[in-house]
């Protein structure tokens, strides 16, 4: 789980989810505390589902 | 376009009170010359002085090194658009004062830098330290601006060439070679079956002493464009660079560029060599991104097979050098790259700022943070007033007895990206 | 503000250019590439190279960059490349133990001005 | 002048001893050059003299590393050598391991060391950056050019001379870049060098770019509710109070932290030690950067199987390739080990 995509496609990541920011990347403190965790939960079931998919090369999970 | 370059060896250069040539000694008429070089009110002064390879001298600060070249015939002059008319050079005859090379020197800002010694193991690191050098030494008029005075140095220098390559006006050369370039139908019908390279050559572009000129404009308002190598040879592009003494191109690297020189040897046997591709490298990242895009587009267009591509000081060219490989490289057309690192005094720092796998193939011209020791010089041209100043350097480089302790970028022409060395690194 | 020029040279706050936010802070070099990446963490775009000039990082004290005057919202992966890169060419070069005169140290500000202008003045 | 005193290493083998069937055997020392010390006693002429010959196992060496390196260390002190040599092992792989070891901890000691192996030895991406290494043929058959490289630059270190470049003393690169003058000029080579590209010939980048590994994606999670999935993060999440002292850029370790019975990290419990982006978010809640929150909450709810007992976390900034490489094998040695099936990376 990463901010710029791009970077982990070059050190060879094979399941990339992007993330919110550099200093946040499962957070936003613009957001309220609910809203956050929301987003961080949408973002963790992205991770989840990467991990339960086939891929056969460096994959971004939009 | 074709051109001849007539090679006119020099063995010596003296100063006297009339201008000539003779078996192989240049005598300057140094009155004359001081004269046509002071006409410009930015300069209050200037001393001449030669240099010899194998003298115990050092020359510092260095500005830039020019070889007297002169149009004997076909259009145009030595340095079109700055000292000569504005006119397309690049055909017909040149001669060539072999040998020697004028050398402007004097402090331009508080950190100028270069350093080029005529023996001792620093003159293992200068090309410079093999030619006859007259050295041109300026001093200001009282409140010129940083600019005016670099500008008038710039001049000094490529005025003082031109002068001495006039002396030798009726000299007949001892060798002549000839370069000729087609246009690119023509070219491609010439040698239907070999591989076709252009050469991509980037020019430092970014302000006050980091300047490029080509035909006298200032290389970072231009967008990349095409040249007839021949037309370098000619000084179609003059340095205004002063910084980075070890990787900035000189006048004199620009009229020898050694990538023409070594593509030309191979024109018509290995590949076809269709022409120079010029581009710049700015500070804003947009015209990097525009100049990388048209330098590929370019290539394409002249649907080359491979190209190599110089580049030209430290720091953000490395950025300019991998967008232009990559974006090439992207075409399809295979790239060479020619670069130097600044991989640390011990050797163990990524030596670009930038990097990418499809540069893979790449030509070094050596660390330029290995420091060395450059032992005292019976006789010093210029000052050494400015050495701890300089990059390379720190206080306490400059020992007393005129030892200096610094890292070889300090050095001019050291680790040149156009390949005019065999300095290079593992 | 269309564009930030954070900057450490205060040679700059005489200039008024248009459309541009200037950012001075009497600080050093490596600071000047720190703000920026902040700044870039929060969104906004790097328009100049921050190792614009051959000068060496450990040679000039000044350093101006300028970057877009908001936030695009997603990180930019350019900018965040160029800047590590910055950071980490700054970090091989020994810091300097040079003292600087007064003469040289507007030198160096003049150069940091022109080099920084030639971006400005041609593009903005 | 008195001959340089020189001490070999090699294994049973190349002892003459016997071939796998005796791989067991201890170190054992003898006076004078054996086998390749005799290529060595001829290409060292007057200069130096192979004083003693270690011999041991590989199998041994390989088993017993950390007494075995011990035992040898004082045979060779014995000697008081001023140069140790070891192999050359060229494509052995066992044998390229215990000869990049000991040269390690001999050369730690303060007794110049040289190796040689193949490239592709596994000793060789271990230890080329820690001795010098010469770049062997992959067999036997290439002993007398081995030697050829090995003796010179084994003189040299033992004189502390000068070493050139890797191209010029024939040691695998070790990432320290040398100067050293070519025989053609830059733009020559370059030339050269496209005319091979452009003819899909071999050519060698004098500068080869950095490079990252790539692995195979591994399969897919086939019942995520049953996982037991852990959290690795570059992002610098400590304990608050960063027990371990993590470094804030150029980490020269990661830590392994106990979040059993954590619901929540929170600004009193936990921070960022990260110094490459701005902390007070992290520092607010470290749940922006790893989320234990959401999968502890997806644990009780049973979405997953379970949220693994310890994260794990080091500074992603400036840190050196070879040192998160190293991070990264070991904390994957630990991850197996208490049979993790999937791993959440976050970084900043």
């Amino acid at each position: 789980m990463c901010t710029v995509t791009p970077i982990s496609l070059t050190v060879g990541a094979n399941r990339i989810v992007p993330t919110v920011a550099i200093p946040h990347p499962l957070g936003n403190p613009a957001y309220t505390m609910d809203e956050e965790l929301e987003l961080r939960k949408e973002l963790v079931d992205k991770a989840l589902k990467a991990l339960q998919t086939e891929v056969y090369k460096q994959t971004i999970f939009e | 376009m074709k051109l001849e370059l007539g090679y006119i060896n020099v063995k010596g250069v003296k100063f006297a009170t009339e201008n000539k040539f003779e078996n192989g000694i240049v005598y300057v008429d140094e009155l004359a010359l001081k004269e046509l070089l002071l006409k410009d009110s930015s300069l209050e002064d200037c001393n001449f002085d030669v240099a010899y390879p194998g003298e115990s001298v050092r020359i510092t600060p260095v500005k830039d090194v020019i070889e007297p070249r002169l149009k004997v015939e076909g259009p145009g002059g030595i340095f079109p658009g700055v000292i000569s008319k504005l006119e397309t050079v690049g055909s017909g005859k040149t001669h060539v004062l072999r040998g020697m090379a004028i050398v402007t020197a004097g402090k331009i800002v508080g950190f100028q830098e270069g350093i080029i010694d005529m023996s001792g193991p620093g003159a293992d690191y200068t090309p410079f330290s093999q030619l006859i050098n007259l050295v041109v030494v300026c001093k200001p008029a009282p409140m010129v601006e940083a600019h005016d005075y670099e500008e008038a140095v710039r001049l000094a220098g490529l005025k003082a060439a031109n002068f001495v390559a006039e002396i030798a006006k009726d000299a007949v050369p001892d060798e002549v070679m000839a370069y000729e370039t087609k246009g690119l139908i023509d070219s491609i019908n010439e040698y239907p079956n070999l591989p076709r390279v252009a050469y991509v050559q980037m020019l430092q572009s970014q302000g006050l002493l980091h300047d490029t000129y080509v035909y006298g404009v200032d290389a970072k308002k231009i967008v990349p464009t095409i040249l007839y190598p021949t037309e370098i040879f000619d000084g179609a592009i003059i340095s205004g660079n002063c910084v980075s003494a070890c990787d900035k191109n000189t006048t004199y690297h620009h009229q020898n560029n050694p990538v023409v020189t070594d593509l030309y040897a191979q024109h018509g046997k290995t590949i076809n060599f269709v022409g120079v591709i010029i581009t710049n490298e700015n500070v804003y990242l947009a015209d990097k991104v525009r100049s990388s895009d048209w330098t590929a587009k370019l290539a394409e267009f002249l649907q080359v097979d491979g190209v190599i591509i110089s580049q030209e000081g430290f720091g953000n060219p490395d950025t300019d050098l991998i967008l232009n490989c990559k974006k090439i490289e992207q075409k399809g057309i295979k790239t060479v790259i020619i670069t130097d690192e600044y991989a640390g005094q011990d050797g163990k720092s990524q030596s670009l700022a930038d990097a990418d796998v499809l540069a893979n193939a790449v030509v070094t011209g050596g660390n330029a943070n290995q420091v060395i020791t450059l032992p005292s010089m019976d006789k010093v041209i210029g000052t050494l007033k400015y050495v701890d100043k300089i990059a390379g350097s720190h206080a306490g480089s400059l020992a007393d007895d005129g030892t200096i302790i610094a890292e070889i970028q300090v050095i001019t022409g050291a680790t040149n990206e156009l390949g005019f060395n065999k300095l290079s690194a593992r | 503000m269309k564009y930030i020029l954070i900057t450490n040279n205060d040679s700059l706050l005489n200039s008024s250019y248009k459309n541009i936010n200037v950012v001075y802070k009497n600080c050093s070099y490596i600071e000047v590439l720190l703000r920026v990446r902040a700044y870039i963490h929060k969104g906004h775009t790097i328009l100049t190279h921050p190792l614009s000039s051959s000068l060496k990082p450990n040679e000039t004290p000044f350093k101006s960059i300028l970057i877009s005057g908001s936030s695009k919202g997603a990180t930019d992966a350019f900018s965040v490349d160029i800047i590590e890169q910055a950071i980490e060419a700054y970090k091989k070069f020994p810091q300097s133990n040079k003292s600087l005169n007064q003469k040289i140290i507007d030198d160096f500000k003049l150069v940091d001005k022109t080099v920084i202008e030639s971006a400005i003045l041609n593009n903005l | 002048m008195s001959k340089l005193r020189v001490v070999h290493y090699i294994n049973q083998f190349f002892a003459q001893i016997g071939g796998e069937e005796m791989a067991h055997i201890p170190p054992e020392k003898r006076d004078g050059p054996i086998g390749p010390g005799l290529a060595f006693k001829a290409q060292f002429g007057d200069e130096a003299e192979i004083v003693a010959t270690i011999i041991c196992g590989d199998s041994y060496f390989n088993e017993n590393l950390d007494t075995v390196t011990k035992t040898i260390l004082e045979m060779v002190k014995e000697e008081q050598p001023d140069l140790f040599i070891a192999g050359p092992a060229f494509n052995a792989g066992r044998y390229g391991v215990a000869c990049g070891s000991i040269a390690k901890v001999v050369q730690k000691s303060g007794i110049p060391s040289i190796t040689g192996m193949y490239i592709e030895n596994p000793g060789a991406d271990m230890f080329k950056q820690d001795i010098y290494i010469i770049s062997t043929k992959n067999n036997a058959a290439g002993m007398r050019s081995a030697v050829k490289d090995m003796a010179p630059l084994g003189l040299k270190l033992a004189r502390n001379e000068k070493i050139g470049a890797s191209i010029e003393e024939g040691y695998i690169p070790n990432g320290v870049r040398v100067n050293f003058f070519e025989k053609e000029r830059g733009s020559q080579r370059a030339v050269k060098m496209l005319l091979q590209k452009l003819a899909g010939k071999e050519f060698v980048t004098e500068y080869p770019m950095p490079t990252f590994d790539r692995v195979e994606p591994q399969a897919p999670v086939e019942d995520i509710t049953k996982a037991k999935i852990a959290i690795v993060t570059s992002g610098g999440i400590v304990p608050k109070g960063n027990p371990d002292r993590i470094e804030s850029s150029s980490a020269s370790k990661f830590g392994k932290y106990d979040i059993d019975g954590v619901n929540d990290l929170t600004a009193e419990t936990y921070e960022t030690a990260h110094g490459g982006y701005d902390p007070t978010y992290a520092n607010k809640d470290a749940d922006r950067v790893i989320p234990v929150d959401v999968l502890r909450q997806y644990e009780k709810e049973g979405r997953i199987g379970q949220l693994n007992r310890y994260f794990y976390s080091t500074v992603g900034n400036g840190t050196a390739v070879a040192s998160a490489k190293k991070f990264g094998a070991e904390i994957a040695k630990d991850l197996i080990s208490q049979n993790v099936s999937a791993v959440i990376l976050t970084s900043t």
